[in-house]
């Protein structure tokens, strides 16, 4: 007797005009059950995933639902089908209020018209589920980037669906957030519904889901497996396609009596920072923790001049400065930002690779009439390429092409091409797979003893505990304490959970 | 088709072989009353070839193409109203030099100098100043008058407001002028709207209305109708709506123009020069092709008046102003 | 990537530009209008007005190339033209200035309204579209005033020596030794040549170009690499600006003088070469030969259509789906190459041409 | 629904209403209280009704963040061919003058339609149908003009008024009114919008983009007839003039009224308040006695400094919520388009 399965695919093929995101893969989610989907980034789980809600047609290949084969060639048919997404990228109306994105996909009517009671009951309903309690008509435009994920999530909840996809769903917001979905999830599981869970935080992974698909190259290297059968060193390898040597956290060592190179005192912004003090030496990762939403993105953004520093003082090499660009905090003090939005903020996807990363040292390059010479501009990425170990296929192909890890050592290296001496890091491994992760580790811990004044911005405690030297941590647009780091995960995240709730009632 | 440089050759050569292209400004209703009068010199002199083309569109680039593409396709004589006075000069001398005969039709150029051979068109300024003394007469000597007129960085029609305002001069003030309405031509709603704001807002002190453009005139003719008001219209040209709004009343005259004559008698003497069987007296000479006031009364017979001054000025070329051999 | 895959690569490229297939079609139809109109080939009437109309409109394509370049558009392209061939035509007309000097005051008038233009953009933050409209609504009521107040007759007519040289020689009038050149090829082209070899130079070359290129493709991005933004965007429409004039005076020296009239024909054709060139209206990619290419398409097309008499009805019609047809194959022709898949879907994304999935 | 009553009167609605007041007032002291008599009245409304409805046309395109260049040759097609089947093919006034909207709705459909077919970018594809509508728009008239003598009962219309205020302006208002009903309270008018804000979004949300677009394009034609009708009816004949004006002040209009070029957002009462404070700037200019380019100056000033203000009003608000708009700080300038 063959098991009834609330969605079955089967030999999923999709090519895109030069890659095969997938070939021939296979899933099976049993009524009842959470299903992780692993793989590194370009794996193709987000491409599995559009394919299941008609965003994009497999070129070979069949789904069928509760056992019957079904076509699904439009999002609309697979909500038809009772498949309900979250999907990886944030797709909101920013025009319409927060109730109307959620019921988006299916308006409620009376007679013809939108049925705004409807509209507004139903979204509460789904917000309440994730106990959330924004008013339904409030503007889009109102919610921070966590709470639009969280809409996001809300209106994946809104159809009656046997069959929930979440794509990433807890890459941008705080682990106090996640376990409310994940209550939603443990619930619709109860239910007996299937739930797909795609995510590149094992930590989560591993306490909430009961098997495993791992894709790698487009392919399934392992299908339907009991999530517990395995040990979170093996599904890695799984997903890397070898053994991937254990972390090893180097021996750093700080001269404590070396002067800050970038240092700030008392300072408040126009952003409402107040009484922030933090002193960041050279050779040194500072890191600066808080949930998000704590104002740390908006901190940085003060130091490159890009909102105003109202108070206090910032000193750069032992003498006080004023920031009023970029470009001034570039060439005059050597401050570089690794922005956390890298396809809007960190790299231009239309341009080569050459380009983005000579982006910040034409000035430099630039002869008589402003001509630069192609050949530098090239010989210098081609540094950078093979550094930072960037998998491109030549210097001129444009970086949308590139997979995310990879755009994310771009929008690194065009830091380094300038020679900054002071670098801020935001959320630099969001969405990015585990083996990358490593690479981008070792990459800040070298960069560390270069010389580099690091501030490093995490909202993952894992990763901060991991690589910072000292930790200080942000709490609603004012730092509530500094930690010297022992790198002992408990001890440490204890006490960083303490200064946060010390302000704060969770 | 032949090459052009043909046409350049010495002695006289035969009227078959002219290929006359009549090249208006651009779309205007003024205009088409050519096609017919040189088909007719087409036949009456039998010249070898005659075209009219508008696809000059208003622009005097586009009307250089066209000239110019003409002139490619064998074309040998041009009768030319030239979209932007003050440049077709520079035209003008270009065709002359490939040894065209070039007639300035409708319009002369701007400034002293003619390049062309002749300029066969109304008397602009006298045209408008005609239409001043018309609309004043019918005002009864007194009153206020508003002119109404086309692209006022034109020079034509700085000729027009200098025309009605020489006829608002004689007057000795007892008409007064408002303001001049400039560069309401574009399209018929701008017209309508700019003349129906205008007895909105003034309707009650203007007794006298001459429009020496188009649009306008279409529109002041119904708007005064509607309006009831005692405002007498003279218009300019004699497009069929405006010859049926002299009929019904609602306007007391326009000044009519001579096309025909124009195209007529402009392709008798293209093909004169043309075939160098003449030479022009005085290269550049301007020649007033005549207008017409049509009111009531004459709004069915004015166009003999017409005919008999085609034939007037046809005569008038043939014995004073050509050199023929 | 062996060396025989990657000149195989490079040929494959070419071949799939936009230019290669404009320079096709453009080849095609002069075969076709010369052996059917054999007085397509006529130097003085046919094929010097062309070139002339050719290397005007090359100059007012690049002044829309370089605004589209940071994905903005200067809806004034034309009313900046006649703002700066105003200046012109009053220092020569009113203050006797010579050719090059009047010029170059010009030239300043228009970079200063598309500065102006710019520097509203980057300090508002309104869409490009909307400034520029705006300004041309503002310059369509200042140009003729200014004109009827300052000019009479309301043209500049006067010549400064050289003028016409530019404007309406042809190489026939420059003999050596007893051979003349070519009277098919005007004066102008020279000017023109010029203009597009320092616009190619400055987007291929420099850092300036680069860095507009860079606030096309992704201006909080550049604003975050220390790239001035704001200032480029200023630059960005100040050349198309200047550029704009020039067109101006380039068509003023070809008819003749310097009419309020001057650049009216300017803003249709000023997208319609650089788009059919292969510049994105989304930004961060420009071409110039492709702009080029477009400019002589389009205008070989309007002097065919002239040649066989087609009137203005007809012209219309026909160019109107000359365009569409044109411009679908072309989309056709794009979609079927990867490298640009990304294009067209980041302007698609931009320009919601449908169903973005 | 409370939420749109709000935004009704935004401060932007309420800005433009007070300019209305004033302007209006300010008219008539100029004119000594000439500006609101009965034939003045007639006038201003009279005329107002195409600013309006071509206005209207060009906001549902900029709903779905399109383009419609083609308005006003929309608009002058569309009348000459009601002329033309009028007056030479015997067609009935009134069917002839209603063919306007049939027609306009049509050439709406074929443009949207070519929008979604070949992918070009509607600024393109309207550019083309523009030049390929006056060419053809050449072609039936040529250079005469059609009398409305030929339609005089719909003529008639043109003059009738309700309330003392001209039918063919309430005919303007009443198309207002449906769309606003439209886009609040339909399904499609939410799907439009959706699609307009964020196309990538509505498309994931199972709405179909193409169908927004063709939709918006055919509703744009529609109007575009409309107000070609209307112009039948106001007009003292039709010839290739007509539209002529039309394409500048279509986008004027909806721009000065709070509409984002983006797409997303529309602003039906906004729309028609800055039509008004155009018109009553072409009476100014009529009272006054000034050049008509000066309106064009006028109205080149009023769009800058409307969405300057808006802008700067929008930052301010921003800064106020303390919740940056998408990094507000960082956009010194959106992309065009
Ligand atoms: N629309 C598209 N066009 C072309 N290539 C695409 C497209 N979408 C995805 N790809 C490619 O398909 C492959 C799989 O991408 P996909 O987004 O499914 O990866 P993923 O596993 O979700 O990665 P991540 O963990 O980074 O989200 C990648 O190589 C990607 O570049
Ligand atoms: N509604 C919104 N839409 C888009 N972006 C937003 C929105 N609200 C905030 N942002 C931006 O998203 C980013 C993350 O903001 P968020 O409020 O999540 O945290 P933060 O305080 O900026 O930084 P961090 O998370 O690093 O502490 C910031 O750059 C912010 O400007
Ligand atoms: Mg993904
Ligand atoms: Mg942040």
């Amino acid at each position: 007797m063959t098991e009834t399965y609330a969605l079955e695919a089967t030999h999923l093929t999709k090519s895109f005009p030069g890659v095969k995101a997938l070939d021939r893969v296979s899933l099976r989610l049993k009524p009842g059950e959470v299903h992780a989907l692993l793989g590194e980034n370009g794996a193709g789980k987000s491409t599995l995933i559009k394919i299941l809600t008609g965003v994009h047609r497999a070129d070979d290949g069949t789904i069928a639902i509760d056992g019957r084969d079904r076509e699904i060639s439009s999002p609309i048919e697979a909500m038809a089908a009772g498949i309900g997404v979250v999907h990886q990228e944030r797709n909101v109306v920013p025009e319409f209020t927060v109730g109307e994105n959620i019921v988006l996909s299916r308006m409620p009517r009376r007679a013809g018209r939108v049925d705004w009671n409807t509209v507004r009951s139903e979204a509460k309903r789904c917000l309440a589920l994730l106990d959330l309690s924004i008013d339904p008509d409030t503007p889009m435009t109102r919610l921070s980037a966590a709470q639009t994920q969280l809409v996001e999530i809300a209106r994946g909840l809104y159809t009656e669906t046997n069959v929930l996809l979440l794509d990433e769903p807890t890459a941008s917001i705080s682990a106090n957030e996640a376990d409310r979905l994940f209550t939603v999830v443990r619930r619709l599981r109860e239910q007996g519904k299937a739930v797909l869970f795609v995510s590149h935080k094992l930590e989560e992974v591993f306490a909430h889901c009961d098997t495993v698909s791992v894709l790698r190259d487009g392919k399934a290297v392992l299908e339907s497996s009991p999530l517990h059968s395995h040990s979170r060193d093996e599904i890695v390898d799984i997903m890397v396609g070898r053994a991937l040597a254990a972390l090893e956290v180097p021996d750093r060592v700080i001269d404590d009596s070396a002067p800050a190179v970038l240092e700030m005192r008392g300072v408040a912004t126009s952003v409402g920072h107040h009484d922030v003090s933090l002193a960041v030496r050279s050779g040194e990762i500072l890191g600066l923790y808080g949930l998000v939403g704590a104002g740390r993105t908006e901190l940085a953004r003060s130091i490159l001049g890009l909102d105003r520093i109202t108070a206090g003082s910032l000193e750069v090499r032992g003498s006080a400065v004023t920031i009023r660009s970029v470009r001034q905090a570039l060439q005059d003090h050597r401050i570089g930002y690794v922005t956390e939005n890298r396809k809007e903020e960190g790299v231009f996807l239309g341009q080569s690779v050459a380009r983005n990363i000579a982006v910040t040292v034409w000035a430099k390059l630039e002869r008589a009439l402003g001509f630069v010479s192609t050949k530098s501009e090239r010989s210098l990425g081609a540094t950078f390429v093979g550094d930072l170990d960037i998998r491109v296929s030549s210097q001129s192909q444009l970086v949308g092409e590139l997979s995310g890890g990879n755009q994310q050592k771009v929008s690194l290296a065009k830091w380094l091409a300038a020679k900054t001496e002071i670098l801020i890091i935001d959320e630099p491994t969001v969405g990015i797979d585990v083996r990358t992760k490593r690479s981008f580790y070792d990459l800040i811990w070298r960069l560390a003893d270069e010389g580099l004044a690091i501030l490093l911005i995490s909202s993952d405690l894992a990763e901060m505990v991991t690589l910072a030297d000292r930790i200080a941590v942000m709490d609603q647009f004012a730092i509530t304490g500094e930690l010297d780091n022992t790198h002992d995960y408990d001890s440490m995240s204890q006490s960083i959970i303490r200064l946060i709730h010390g302000t704060q009632v969770a | 088709t032949k090459a052009p440089s043909s046409a350049s050759g010495a002695g006289s050569t035969s009227l078959a072989s002219i290929k006359v292209a009549l090249v208006p400004g651009g779309p205007h209703p003024y205009f088409q009353p050519w096609i017919q009068a040189g088909a007719d010199a087409k036949k009456d002199f039998g010249l070898g070839g005659m075209t009219f083309n508008e696809t000059a569109a208003w622009d005097q680039s586009k009307q250089n193409d066209v000239i110019n593409t003409l002139a490619a396709n064998g074309y040998n004589a041009f009768g030319v109203f030239g979209v932007s006075p003050t440049d077709i000069n520079t035209t003008f001398k270009t065709l002359k030099s490939s040894g065209f005969a070039v007639g300035s039709l409708a319009s002369c150029p701007a400034g002293a100098t003619d390049d062309a051979d002749f300029c066969l068109s109304t008397d602009v300024e006298t045209a408008a100043y005609k239409a001043g003394k018309a609309t004043i007469e019918a005002m009864g000597g007194s009153g206020v008058l508003v002119h109404l007129t086309g692209n006022n960085v034109d020079s034509n029609t700085q000729r027009r407001i200098a025309g009605v305002k020489k006829a608002v001069a004689e007057t000795n003030g007892k008409v007064t002028e408002l303001p001049d309405v400039t560069d309401i031509d574009t399209d018929l709603t701008t017209a309508q709207r700019a003349v129906a704001d205008l007895l909105a807002a003034k309707g009650g002190t203007i007794t006298g209305i001459v429009s020496t453009a188009y649009n306008p005139a279409v529109a002041a003719a119904t708007a005064v109708k509607q309006s009831g008001l005692n405002i007498k219209l003279v218009a300019i040209d004699d497009d069929p709506t405006i010859l049926a709004a002299i009929k019904d009343g609602s306007v007391y005259a326009t000044v009519a123009q001579n096309p025909v004559g124009q195209a007529y008698v402009g392709s008798f003497v293209l093909g004169q020069l043309g075939s160098k069987k003449c030479t022009m007296k005085t290269p550049g000479v301007t020649v007033d092709s005549g207008s017409f006031i049509v009111t009531k009364a004459n709004v069915t017979t004015y166009d003999t008046e017409r005919q008999a001054t085609t034939k007037k000025l046809k005569s008038e070329f043939e014995n004073t102003l050509l050199n023929c051999k | 990537m062996t060396p025989e895959t990657q000149q195989h690569g490079v040929v494959r490229r070419v071949i799939a530009t936009p230019r290669f297939f404009l320079a096709i079609v453009i080849i095609a139809l002069v075969i076709f209008f010369g052996s059917v109109k054999p007085a397509f080939f006529s130097g003085p009437f046919v094929i010097a007005p062309l070139l002339t109309s050719v290397a005007i409109f090359t100059v007012v394509g690049l002044a829309q190339m370089m605004v589209l370049s940071i994905g903005h558009m200067n809806l004034a392209v034309g009313q900046m033209a006649s703002f700066g061939a105003m200046f012109m035509g009053m220092s020569y007309d009113l203050w006797k200035l010579p050719l090059l000097v009047g010029l170059g005051i010009g030239l300043v008038a228009g970079a200063a309204v598309g500065g102006l233009s710019g520097w509203l953009v980057a300090r508002t933050g309104v869409n490009s579209f909307i400034v520029t409209l705006a300004m041309s609504f503002a310059l369509i009521g200042l140009v003729p005033t200014a004109y009827s107040a300052l000019a009479t007759g309301s043209a500049f007519i006067a010549k400064p020596s050289g003028l016409d040289v530019i404007g309406r020689d042809s190489f026939a009038s420059f003999c050596f030794a007893g051979y003349c050149g070519p009277n098919a090829i005007p004066i102008i082209v020279v000017p023109a040549i010029v203009v597009m070899l320092i616009v190619g130079y400055l987007y291929a070359r420099t850092r300036l170009g680069r860095e507009l290129l860079m606030t096309g493709s992704n201006v909080k991005a550049a604003t975050l690499s220390g790239i001035p933004t704001g200032r480029r965007i200023v630059l960005a429409h100040a050349l198309s600006g200047l550029l704009a004039a020039l067109a101006g005076f380039f068509l003023a020296s070809s008819t003749g003088s310097f009419t309020p009239g001057i650049g009216d024909e300017f803003m249709l054709q000023s997208f319609v070469g650089p788009i059919l060139g292969g510049t994105l209206l989304a930004g961060g990619y420009i071409s110039v030969s492709g702009t080029f290419l477009g400019i002589v398409l389009t205008l070989l097309i309007r002097k065919g259509l002239d040649l066989f008499g087609v009137g203005i009805e007809t012209l219309n019609v026909l160019l109107g789906l000359i365009l569409i047809i044109a411009l679908s194959t072309d989309r056709i022709r794009l979609l079927a190459r990867r490298r640009s898949v990304k294009r067209v879907q980041q302007t698609d994304a931009l320009l919601i041409e449908g169903n973005p999935l | 629904m409370n939420r749109s009553a709000a935004s009704f009167f935004t401060s932007q609605n309420f800005t433009l209403f007070a300019i209305v007041i004033v302007g209006a007032a300010a008219l008539g002291v100029t004119s000594h209280g000439g500006f609101f008599d009965s034939i003045s009245v007639t006038t201003f409304f009279t005329f107002l009704a195409v600013p309006i409805l071509i206005g209207l046309a060009q906001m549902v395109t900029l709903a779905v963040g399109q383009l419609n260049l083609a308005v006003g040759s929309i608009g002058g097609f569309t009348s000459c061919l009601a002329g033309v089947l009028i007056s030479s093919l015997g067609v009935s006034p009134w069917v002839g003058a209603l063919s306007c909207l049939v027609v306009g709705a049509v050439v709406g459909l074929i443009n949207g339609s070519l929008v979604v077919f070949t992918r070009i970018n509607g600024f393109i594809v309207t550019l083309a149908t523009m030049t390929i509508l006056l060419g053809a728009q050449y072609g039936l008239v040529g250079t005469r003009t059609i009398s409305s003598t030929k339609w005089e009962s719909v003529y008639a219309l043109g003059r009738a008024s309700l309330l003392g205020i001209p039918v063919i302006f309430w005919i303007a208002i009443a198309m207002a009114i449906v769309l606003r009903l439209a886009f609040s309270h339909t399904v499609t008018g939410r799907h439009l919008l959706a699609s307009g804000g964020n196309p990538i979004a509505a498309g994931l949300a199972g709405i179909s983009n193409d169908r927004s677009v063709v939709i918006a394009h055919t509703v744009s034609g529609l109007l575009c007839g409309v107000a070609s009708f209307v112009s039948l009816a106001s007009l003292s004949g039709v010839n290739q003039s007509v539209g002529g004006d039309w394409l500048l002040s279509s986008f004027a209009a909806p721009i000065i009224g709070g509409v984002a070029l983006t797409g997303g957002s529309v602003a039906i009462f906004g729309t028609v308040l800055a039509a008004t404070i155009v018109r009553l700037v072409d009476s100014a200019r009529a009272e006054l006695q000034l050049a008509p380019s000066w309106v064009n100056f006028v109205v080149g000033a009023v769009v800058l400094g409307t969405v300057a203000l808006g802008r700067f009003r929008a930052v301010r608000a921003a800064r106020r919520i303390k919740q940056p708009v998408a990094g507000s700080s960082v956009t010194i300038v959106e992309s065009a388009q």
